[in-house]
């Protein structure tokens, strides 16, 4: 008697979750997808344009290179994040006195605001009164985030990766802790290496979290706005503007409403596709 | 090279204190000595900046704002949370999957674009600028990880609880709040983390929304730095300041956040 | 509540009024015959009907765009193509 | 394979153990042959999976000595002890096949990949898994897992001893005399020593040529199940193997008489000398029947299990229970029983006194 | 209070959990519902409780018919297999909490807790949560929950299940004492035989979702009326055979016979599926009319009082139960008997026939 019974009144006790969540979620997207379609000059006046902004966006060298541009950085800071995470949750001890230490103070850099993470990145890497910029000027390599693209994205990547990194840690800690002991005995009796322990026991145990952490650490840093526009602004050039940073530009400052709504409709598309893959292919042999 | 295992999280730690520590260490300099210098500890200690943003209202009624609207998402995503988990966890309705995977799917969206049509919306609704509209705008992401963190809880109780109350007499309403609630309290703990937490850093959404009364101390923050140039001491402190809620919130649920992702279900 | 701020148009208006439509006829669907026809199709994903919809209407939307960078508006030519792929995911995925 | 030396064995989870609660497993000194199939029965928390985790090199005594053939081997890793162990919980590699799984003990210690497969396919075979090989083990039941462990367990040749720690816990009732005929049947065919660890007391009398009867980090008893069933050596290993189990009742010894409740008790080897501590008698209900020269009682409940009776009778505040075969007439007359003399036993403090006089 | 179940149909989505059943229960008394995993005892119960609807048939309480009456509404109390408990709870308001609902002065919850809890022995642990006892305890502690509320319908779905073998024969002994002296109705599933025969009472035999006997249990165990039922309340297995019955003999083979004794009697010729009781096949005889056979040696379970041997017989697997721990050697060849005159013989239908 383990299934869930069938009972479609239960509809009542998640309508409060849907009204508040379709209102947020529907109302805005309705108006962009309408704006999507349309030209705009202010004062609610639209014009119908049908698929103009799709057609010129999609043949645009400023979107195919903000778009490599996000891929690239969101690629980096999973490929870094991710192996990061899963190695510090390795060597974290299981029990003891430094466990809530080390979650406490590893889990502060996710409570910060997102714009007081990039202001302090800001200070703490600037070159003349930063200790970072200090630091890495002092051992001889030139280095500027505010003019040097290099060192713009480089710092950009490291704040993502101080700032998130625990988050993984967090998730794979939570999978490691919940492989019981018997496990790591049987392991050890049947002579595996750290290696085999690692592949055959921690991984596959880990592997629904790490989808968790993955498809979470994807999905915002495609969408990573604050912290990157108040530590570099976008610059220098426009070599740390994502995407969230190109559409302000578009959206506020030229306020070219409609073409900044079809890209951001592109955008959550492929991150709906994305994820939608990854999902089902990571959950693909669960349970069966 | 066991026992070196424990090097790797501490100089991760380190790793994450140096930014925490200079901010710190700013917070406690003259503007001054920032300009004037590279030094890493204050030489002239002052706590000025603290002083100034407890006694300037512009300062600590941002604090307030921000406190009062995370607070009340907080509630309002739980509270929403809680049945909708339940029915996610014991029922199977029309849709049940199609509408979990709809409600994660509100992440996707990137938000600097979306932020106009909510600003329009709340104008619509005469809701701009007040605590209120941040704290609903703010269930668009929070309500989803709320019921997910909550419905991972909820199935590790068996459902022979609920009928075991229901054989006793219970009424739905009087069990949930009688047995059930306090049977998931580490799981209502984690999950309201997690909404304070997002909703407090969350800075796009609730900047658009919020223009005077309830400016939120992150967009106070921004503000100043353009107005008053670099007065970055200022600005450490007040940067120190928002990291005390949310450590002061971790420390309460410390013990269960790891169990919390664990038992979720994707 | 004033609706001029979310710029409707007909044919986008249309266009959700569809979607809706769908929805609603897919939930009648259920309630007469529930399950969602659960299959392995040709991709080896297990999908309800449900599931084949989402895949449908996320393909149609991939397949507009790929007609709007190839060939310009405007799209009939990847509607046609929309509704074939819809066929095709509800016959064999 | 190998002959297994336990000396002087003490070990407590606490840090400075004091007093004797402190002790997981109390001193403890024992031989076990090469080649034996022996188990350790007993309640939960009475220390046989500590004692088994020593064994195995996963837990190191606080005090005392492991030999294998007469070597230390007490600080060794288990890896270096060459044992193999079944967990409680089936533990599968989820990312293997059936068949990777099986071969893994063998292939990480280098064994060439033709042996393996015969050896695979061998313990497969003996498992009834030998349809599943290519299957992956994440998707088998937890009966189908539970064997892989076993099988695991049985893979390799060169182990010294194979241990097993609750292994059935978690199969189906039905399934499980099939498992337990199973590995008796696997002991028989390889002749490895194992050590089987377990509450249930089916388990450990068809498993073990010997069994270790635990109570509170001490053995109570070790022998053959008939042992355990005919001559307990304490209350408690009567009490708890049988069921129903022995009747335990409080007498005296009287010049070499003894009393029950007012009335002798015929016994073919009465202790010779009034034995120190607490007294009882211990007869098991098989052993009790009704007697027109016995002891008055009243019958208090009778249940019909079909293949026999069992009776419960009152004398005085002592309930007694004795088992009546199928359709024989109870008494309702004035029943009276009588004690089988060779099967009563005295028992001193819990422990058996030893007859004086020969049958 | 007579429950009775009318034409009661359990279907989800195309399986059919309960084929239609007519059942009325025994009032006042121990209803035990005997079968094996699946069988459809749980559902069966759920339906009685009110916690599942059926999807045809009526459920009368006292004639009453109560089908659509929510489980709250009812007076019945229910102790699962898995030890249920409100873990925010100490053991006195778990077992007060019936009570409480019913909002029952502080005084009489007090008094009838306390007395519950005497009896169940569990009054040293009043003031503890539910998760820092034992197994056995925490199940103490649920029975002790149905028990205060005086329900006329208590439900017990094989409550003892997962308790170690000792508690379970301590519990079981004191189940029928506490309950029989309170008159109630009492359900009880389990998938052991002999649990069904030690609690006595009435049992229902259940196979794939259907009731296949209902009687005294004694009765029951004693005249099958089929080789389903016979199979289902038959611990170790059940030994049967195909066999042939010519005028005063039955044949198993051509070498194995046996006089037509018993139930066997009165058949006319043909043939028969015959059921032979492992504790009708001994290694020595029961009376003087037992026929000797040897077979193979396959396997020796012994549990604490009984021996059970698996031996070859021609070429089916034969169970021998036997009182007392014996030392069989497996592979050997031994000597069993059978006791013609206690044989169960079946039609080809599986009804049971003669006698």
């Amino acid at each position: 008697m383990t299934a869930r019974t069938t009972n479609q009144k239960a509809w009542w006790l998640v309508a409060p979750v849907v009204v508040l969540v379709a209102f947020n979620a529907l109302v805005p997207m309705m108006t962009v997808v309408n704006y999507s379609f349309q030209e705009t000059f202010g004062d609610n006046v639209f014009f119908w344009e049908g698929f103009k902004w799709y057609e010129e966006l999609l043949r645009s060298e400023r979107f195919h290179d903000a778009l490599v541009r996000q891929l690239a950085f969101t690629a980096t800071i999973l490929a870094i994040e991710v192996p990061l995470g899963v190695a510090i949750a390795l060597a974290m001890p299981r029990r003891g006195p430094w466990v809530s230490v080390c979650l406490v103070l590893m889990a502060l850099p996710l409570l910060i605001p997102w714009n007081v993470v990039g202001a302090m990145w800001n200070i703490f890497a600037l070159p003349d009164i930063g200790l970072l910029g200090r630091l890495i000027n002092g051992l001889g390599v030139d280095y500027n985030f505010t003019q040097d693209p290099t060192s713009a994205w480089v710092t950009t990547v490291v704040m993502d990766v101080w700032h998130w990194t625990s988050l993984v840690v967090l998730l794979a800690y939570a999978g490691l802790c919940s492989i019981p002991d018997a496990y790591y005995q049987a392991a050890k009796i049947d002579g595996a290496s750290a290696w085999s322990v690692f592949r055959h026991i921690q991984l596959p145990k880990m592997k629904r979290v790490l989808t968790i952490a993955i498809l979470l650490r994807f999905m915002d840093s495609f969408m990573i706005y604050t912290e990157p526009f108040v530590l570099t602004g976008g610059g220098p050039g426009n070599t740390t503007t994502f995407l969230s940073i190109d559409l302000v530009k578009v959206a506020l400052g030229q306020f070219d409403l409609g073409p900044a709504a079809a890209m951001s409709l592109v955008y959550f598309m492929i991150v709906l596709l994305l994820s939608w893959v990854f999902y089902t292919v990571m959950m693909r042999n669960e349970g069966t | 090279m066991r026992r070196l295992k424990w090097l790797v999280p501490t100089l991760y730690v380190v790793f994450l204190m140096l930014p925490i520590y200079w901010l710190l260490n700013m917070s406690f300099k003259t503007t001054n000595e920032i300009l004037g210098g590279f030094s890493l500890w204050p030489t002239e200690f002052t706590l000025d900046n603290y002083r100034k943003i407890f006694t300037d209202s512009t300062w600590y009624t941002g604090y307030l704002n921000s406190l009062t609207y995370v607070v009340i998402n907080t509630v309002i995503s739980v509270t929403a949370a809680l049945p909708a988990a339940y029915a996610f966890s014991r029922y199977r309705f029309l849709g049940d999957k199609h509408l979990f995977f709809w409600l994660l799917t509100n992440r996707m969206a990137p938000p600097a674009v979306f932020a106009l049509p909510f600003f329009q919306l709340y104008s619509a609704i005469g809701l701009f600028d007040t605590h209120i509209a941040v704290a609903l705008a703010h269930c668009l992401f929070n309500i989803p990880l709320a019921v997910w963190i909550l419905e991972g809880f909820m199935s590790s109780v068996p459902k022979e609880l609920d009928e075991t109350a229901y054989v006793d007499g219970y009424s739905f309403p009087k069990f949930f709040v009688k047995i059930f609630l306090p049977t998931i309290t580490a799981g209502v703990g984690v999950a309201a983390f997690f909404c304070f937490m997002f909703s407090w850093v969350e800075l796009l959404l609730a900047k658009t929304l919020t223009s005077v009364d309830a400016k939120p101390i992150a967009a106070t923050m921004t503000r100043t730095a353009s107005t008053s140039g670099y007065e970055l001491g200022l600005l450490a402190a007040a940067g120190t300041l928002t990291i005390v809620p949310g450590a002061f919130v971790i420390y309460f649920v410390r013990n269960y956040i790891a169990k919390g992702f664990a038992l979720g279900r994707v | 509540m004033l609706l001029s701020w979310m710029a409707w148009t007909w044919q986008t208006a249309a266009f959700f009024v569809l979607v809706a439509l769908a929805l609603v006829a897919m939930g009648i669907w259920e309630w007469r015959s529930p399950g969602g026809a659960p299959r392995r199709g040709i991709l080896g994903l297990d999908t309800t009907r449900g599931d084949r919809l989402f895949i449908s209407l996320l393909g149609a939307g991939f397949i507009h765009l790929g007609w709007l960078a190839a060939f310009g508006a405007p799209p009939w030519g990847a509607l046609a193509v929309s509704v074939l792929f819809a066929v095709a995911v509800f016959r064999w995925v | 394979m190998a002959r297994i030396t336990l000396e002087t064995l003490r070990h407590s989870y606490v840090e400075k153990p004091g007093s004797d609660v402190d002790w997981a497993l109390a001193s403890l000194d024992l031989e076990w042959t090469d080649g034996g199939a022996y188990a350790l029965l007993g309640p939960s928390g009475c220390g046989k999976t500590t004692l088994l985790n020593i064994i195995s090199g996963l837990l190191r005594p606080t005090e005392g000595r492991v030999l294998f053939d007469g070597t230390d081997v007490t600080d060794k890793d288990p890896v270096d002890r060459h044992v193999a162990q079944v967990f409680q919980f089936p533990v599968v590699y989820d990312t293997m096949s059936v068949f990777d799984n099986l071969a893994f003990p063998l292939r990480n210690r280098g064994v060439a990949e033709p042996a393996v497969r015969e050896r695979v396919t061998e313990v497969a075979r003996m498992l009834e898994l030998d349809g599943l090989l290519a299957r992956r083990a994440s998707g088998l039941s937890a009966d189908g897992k539970q064997k892989i462990s076993l099988g695991r367990g049985l893979v390799r040749s060169d182990v010294n001893v194979v241990m097993f720690d609750e292994p059935l816990t978690v199969i189906d009732p039905h399934l499980k005399w099939v498992l337990r005929s199973k590995l008796k049947e696997v002991h028989q065919r390889f002749g490895n020593t194992m050590i089987y660890v377990t509450h249930d007391q089916t388990e450990a009398l068809t498993f073990a040529d010997q069994v270790v009867v635990m109570l509170g980090g001490r053995v109570v008893q070790i022998g053959t199940p008939v042992d355990l069933f005919e001559a307990p050596r304490h209350t408690f290993v009567g009490h708890f193997i049988g069921s129903p189990g022995m009747n335990i009742l409080p007498c005296a010894v009287d010049a070499g008489k003894v009393v029950f409740d007012g009335e002798t008790v015929a016994l073919d080897s009465p202790p010779r000398a009034v034995p120190a501590g607490t007294l009882e008698l211990g007869v098991r209900p098989e052993f009790v029947r009704f007697a027109p020269d016995g002891i008055a009682v009243e019958v208090v409940k009778v249940d019909d299990l079909g293949r026999h009776q069992v009776v419960e009778v009152r004398r005085g505040a002592h309930a007694i229970k004795l088992i009546a075969a199928e359709g024989e007439a109870i008494p309702s007359e004035r029943p009276r029983i009588a004690f089988d003399p060779r099967r009563a036993r005295v028992y001193a403090d819990g422990w058996m006194v030893e007859g004086g006089a020969s049958r | 209070m007579t429950l009775e179940l009318n034409g009661v149909v359990k279907r989800v989505g195309r399986e059919v959990h309960i084929h239609e059943t007519d059942l009325t229960l025994e009032p006042g008394a121990f209803n035990i519902l005997l079968g094996t995993t699946l069988a459809g005892k749980t559902t069966l119960m759920r339906i009685m409780a009110g916690l599942e609807r059926p999807t045809a048939g009526a459920v009368r309480v006292d004639g009453r018919d109560v089908t659509g009456v929510p489980v709250r509404k009812r007076n019945v109390s229910m102790v699962y297999q898995q030890f249920i408990n409100y873990p925010n709870l100490d053991v006195f308001e778990n077992i007060a909490s019936p009570l409480r609902v019913a909002r029952r002065a502080e005084a009489e919850v007090r008094s009838r807790v306390g007395r519950v809890a005497e009896l169940l022995r569990l009054t040293p642990y009043l003031r503890r949560r539910p998760a820092e006892l034992s197994g056995g305890q925490q199940q103490r502690t649920a029975l002790a929950r149905a028990l205060v509320k005086d329900a006329e319908l208590v439900l017990l779905d094989e409550p003892l299940a997962n308790l170690d073998y000792k508690l379970r024969e301590e519990l079981r002994d004191e189940l029928p004492r506490l309950l029989s002296e309170r008159g109630v109705t009492v359900v009880y599933a389990t998938s052991e035989p002999t649990e069904a025969l030690l609690l006595g009472g009435h049992t229902a035999t259940l196979h794939e979702g259907r009731v296949t006997q209902h009687g005294e249990t004694r009765e029951v165990h004693r005249a099958p009326v089929d080789l389903t039922t016979a199979r289902v309340f038959s611990d170790p297995p059940l030994n049967t055979a195909s066999v042939r019955k010519a005028g005063a003999t039955v044949h198993l083979s051509d070498r194995i016979d046996w006089p037509a004794l018993g139930a066997a009697g009165t058949l006319p010729d043909g043939y028969y599926t015959v059921g032979i009781r492992p504790y009708h096949l001994t290694p020595r005889p029961l009376d003087g009319d037992a026929v000797a056979m040897t077979a193979h040696v396959l396997v020796a379970e012994l549990s604490g009082s009984e021996s059970i041997v698996h031996a070859r017989l021609g070429d089916s697997t034969w169970v021998s139960q036997s009182h007392g721990v014996h030392a069989v050697a497996v592979g050997s060849d031994e000597t069993f008997f059978m006791h013609p005159g206690r044989c169960l013989y079946f039609d080809a239908a599986g009804r049971r026939v003669g006698g």
